[in-house]
């Protein structure tokens, strides 16, 4: 929960929910913050106004939700979350393979790992297609709700 | 004692536990929901686990998710606060059978008193008085009229189909109860199709007095004398206090004894209440028992010097209560106002919202229960509780005093709170006098 | 007030938030700031005006904070302050004409006023030379440590 | 009852007499200096009067401008809290003569007890012991021997006109006792231009205990039992707490008769502090009186449950005490924490600043008195102190656990404060065991 100790992490979500929170705050509409290299920049609220220079239109509507996606680069990508509390299981046994490793091509019905929770094992299906790019938890792993299991891209 | 529990609950009483749990050494680990995540009380517990979505019944009442926490959570107990799964005898026997320590009493003994009949059986069996009425339905007109005089007019009619106050009418006397039978009963037929009515002795303007109890699993059952929650509106608790200020000594010492007997009959431990009405002549008739710990619960705490929840964990995990009734005297008065998140201006609408700034009281005399801090957004979906203040000073005089001052001092921004009111029925004179009973705020307000 | 001692991390969410509460209290619209590689932007408040336009119509002075001094027009007044606690006279008695009035011209050394403070009578000097503008307090009126009491033009 | 009354002060002192006020229903005046214009606790007086500038010597010190301030203030009485004016009995006389109450003793009574000369001749009269020693000067070597004979060794040899530890020498037999005289009288020699010296029993590992009195205008005086400061570093008090853990209920009703008779016999009302040192063999000496309130008064206000300082407001406005000494029990044990804006990693320099946000303790047994809250600036002007946190729970071993708590609970961002410290102190055994004296934190800081 302690904030990490990276010198200059630009994309520190939580940095950046932080700077979101100030301009609501405030009422802010634009925040730019360069150095070097690293520039944030945020504008909020009702029209956005064009920049003269035909430059990348940033700007997202503000508030990103909690969980919070990162302000960087776009990404395609689609997480599989944990609807249950409990822990998780990349397999049904000790010696049988992955439901899903990454560079597999799944569809939503595929069982993409499982949960226990009160000695009931529930197999979660994927709910999207596309190619396996990370397995986020270690098996045996505990999970809380809403957790990010398994990131998938959708266009891959 | 317990290494580590989680906590299946929010807010204030979430933050009530976890600072009894750090000071007897336990860890914690709280479950949130979606819409709590990132509140600050979840920093002060040694985990936190979302267990769902904002609405409830996805989260906080989802008994498997919570055992699942539990389990992940590698914990031996889990505190239900109140509200919730508190006083769900089911959730009590899932604990029980996954061998997850549940800190309240047994399921059995929350069944027996948390049932309104068997409630009221068992007071029976304990001698405990409750409101006179007919067992059962009434067969007809005269019925009503002999039973009637038997109680004692006023008298309740009452639908057993009812709710909502159909089907219900009050009698002074056995003229008014002819007209009344006639009408209760159609209009039961009409509401319900069920014409079927019984009798209850009508308490004019009532107080609502408690006894807290606190009982351990060696057979010993102690009581911590009353708590006044009359000054309610509609039916919610707004300000409580110990002593009741009106009560005579004899029957403060009926009460206590008679919520003793009851628990013990029923074989409830931990810490439970006994609640009773008094009506004007100081009469006192069991309603129902509240088989967890309560808001009100720091009242009792003040005047005492027992801290109730340090108490209730070590009971669970098999303590025996080093305690002597005769060595619980109540010291001075306590009160406490709930603050609410309400809007008294348009009609205590719940106002949740962000508290753009907090300042808490503080000085002699006054306690602060609150998991509201600077920037904490009250969410819309659970109750509307902010935080509790309490005060406690040698005389009621003297808290009422305090209690004013410490609301003065107390800044809430951003949202509406029940402050105002609060101060009003501290500023009324039938508040001072303790002329108070469960319809004395609805009165004030509409006068 | 001891700043964090980090040299150069415009990132410091502490640093924005007291950029962002010295454009409230001075109702800024726009704050800019370069250093090297480094800047510092900020906007806030309704309407976004346009960026390349060779506009910019900035700021408009806040409210004047309590006791604060005003940020618009140049003023060029010095106020007289009352040095001690005490109750204001303008004169030595009822019947004798006040000490200075509106268009006077006074110098240092003039008596403006009494003040008395424990039964003790003390007379106040200009301190300044000019042209009183302004009587600020009333004739019998108590006063603080430092409040204004009477407004002088040096160059009137 | 006054009206209205000022206060001579600033701070957390000046925010519980404000507290103290607004629940006697006393409009208050608050004075402050340009450091402390826009202090919160301001907003809760009726009227704030600048004095002055930050120097306190030209604000708060300020005699003329505080009386002036409470003649355009239009009260009846002022309150010195503590420091500044509070024991400066020509203040107080100003006060007389300009027919304006002080709320504390007389200039008389505090003359009495603030002269060290006067305040040890009338702890003889009242048969209070004070520390062995010879009454004034030693003429030779052989005098000594013979007085430290008297009084037992060891001896502290002190110079009289000396200060900074010069001139200073402790001998614990009659062979050190000669070449320390001469050490001694010749560092005086070269230090002050006197070699004059005077003999006192130096007490080793001394416990600073104090006891709080009360005292009104009909000639009753009250004690409330004892507060022990040992926990101290370089003479600044850290913690306080009540009961004093290690004493006997004999001496501790020793102490608390020798308080009374000295109060009386010095016509003393009020409120006000007799202090006594205790030797590891529970003898205990006079050493002076506060003629005040002091910073450490709520951990006798919670065992006790008096508030003090309405008292002490009640007392000044010519009101009886309504109180039995019998009824003056002790309940349960209290503990209060200086939290000093100072930096623990530099030698606990003073840490003035802005307090980014600060969250306050709360919940059973905690009591938090600051003035301090989110966005306040510690001037750098006067003391570094925060906030009191206070404690009180039925045993000394659960007040620590709670005051454990309530200090990892309370954040203090910003600036830096010596939590960490008491935590330190909390957590060692000495403590815990109650193997405390005045030199003890400094131990535990060097080993």
């Amino acid at each position: 929960m302690s904030d990490a100790p990276t010198p200059v992490d630009i994309f520190d979500v939580k940095k950046v929910r932080r700077l979101i929170e100030l301009m609501k705050e405030h009422d802010l509409s634009e925040l730019d913050l360069k150095q070097a290299d690293n520039r944030v920049r945020i504008r909020r609220g009702g029209e956005v106004v064009a920049y003269s220079a035909p430059s990348a239109p940033v700007a997202r509507p503000a508030a990103t939700p909690a969980g919070g996606a990162a302000a960087a680069a776009p990404d395609r990508t689609v997480v599989i979350k944990s609807p249950m509390v409990g822990t998780f299981y990349k397999a049904s046994g000790p010696d049988t393979p992955p439901f899903v490793k990454v560079g597999d091509r799944i569809g939503p019905e595929k069982t993409a790992c499982i949960i226990e929770a009160m000695k009931v094992f529930n197999e979660i299906p994927a709910g999207v297609s596309g190619q396996v790019v990370a397995i986020l938890v270690e098996n045996g792993a505990p999970v809380e709700f809403g957790q990010p299991l398994i990131k998938v891209d959708p266009e891959g | 004692m317990f290494k580590r529990i989680l906590i299946a609950n929010r807010g204030e009483i979430a933050l009530r536990v976890i600072r009894a749990c750090r000071e007897l050494g336990v860890e914690t680990v709280a479950i949130y929901s979606e819409a709590d995540r990132g509140a600050p009380y979840l920093e002060l517990a040694d985990e936190a686990i979302c267990v769902g979505t904002a609405k409830a019944s996805d989260s906080y009442l989802r008994i498997d998710r919570v055992i699942s926490a539990a389990e992940i959570g590698n914990v031996q107990a889990i505190h239900p606060g109140y509200g919730f799964l508190s006083e769900n005898s089911h959730f009590a026997e899932v604990c029980r059978s996954c061998d997850i320590g549940f800190i309240g009493p047994t399921p059995e003994a929350m069944q027996r008193v948390g049932d309104k009949n068997s409630a009221r059986a068992l007071a029976r069996e304990a001698g405990v008085p409750t409101v006179p009425g007919s067992d059962g339905l009434i067969a007809n007109e005269q019925e009503a009229v002999r039973i009637a005089k038997e109680i004692g007019f006023p008298v309740l009619l009452k639908a057993t189909a009812g709710g909502g106050g159909k089907g219900m009418r009050v009698a002074a006397n056995d003229l008014a109860l002819a007209s009344a039978w006639q009408q209760a009963s159609a209009e039961a037929q009409a509401a319900f199709g069920n014409a079927g009515i019984y009798i209850e002795k009508y308490i004019e303007r009532p107080r609502h007095v408690e006894i807290q109890i606190l009982g351990d699993q060696h057979g010993n059952v102690f009581h911590l004398w009353e708590r006044d929650c009359s000054t309610q509106r509609r039916h919610q608790k707004l300000i409580e206090e110990s002593p009741s200020p009106r009560l005579p000594q004899a029957i403060r010492q009926k009460m206590a004894d008679a919520a003793v007997r009851l628990a013990k009959t029923a074989g409830y431990y931990s810490a439970g209440t006994v609640e009773f009405i008094v009506d004007q002549q100081d009469n006192f008739y069991f309603i129902e028992v509240n088989a967890r710990i309560q808001v009100e619960h720091p009242v009792s705490e003040m005047v005492t010097g027992i801290d109730l929840l340090k108490a209730q964990i070590r009971v669970a995990a098999g303590e025996k209560l080093d305690l002597k009734q005769a060595d619980i005297k109540p010291r001075g008065h306590a009160i406490e106002c709930r603050i609410n998140a309400e809007d008294p201006d348009a009609n205590f609408r719940p106002c949740p919202g962000r508290i753009d700034r907090i300042i808490a009281p503080g000085g002699f005399g006054v306690r602060w229960d609150s998991h509201a801090t600077t920037g904490y957004v009250v969410p819309s979906y659970y109750d509307s509780l902010v935080g509790k203040l309490i005060v406690h000073q040698p005389t009621r005089k003297e808290a009422i005093e305090t209690m004013i001052r410490a609301l003065k001092e107390l800044r809430v921004e951003g949202i509406k709170t029940t402050v105002p009111l609060h101060l009003k029925v501290l500023a009324n004179t039938a508040f001072h006098e303790a002329q108070v009973d469960t319809t004395f705020v609805e009165r004030m307000l509409a006068g």
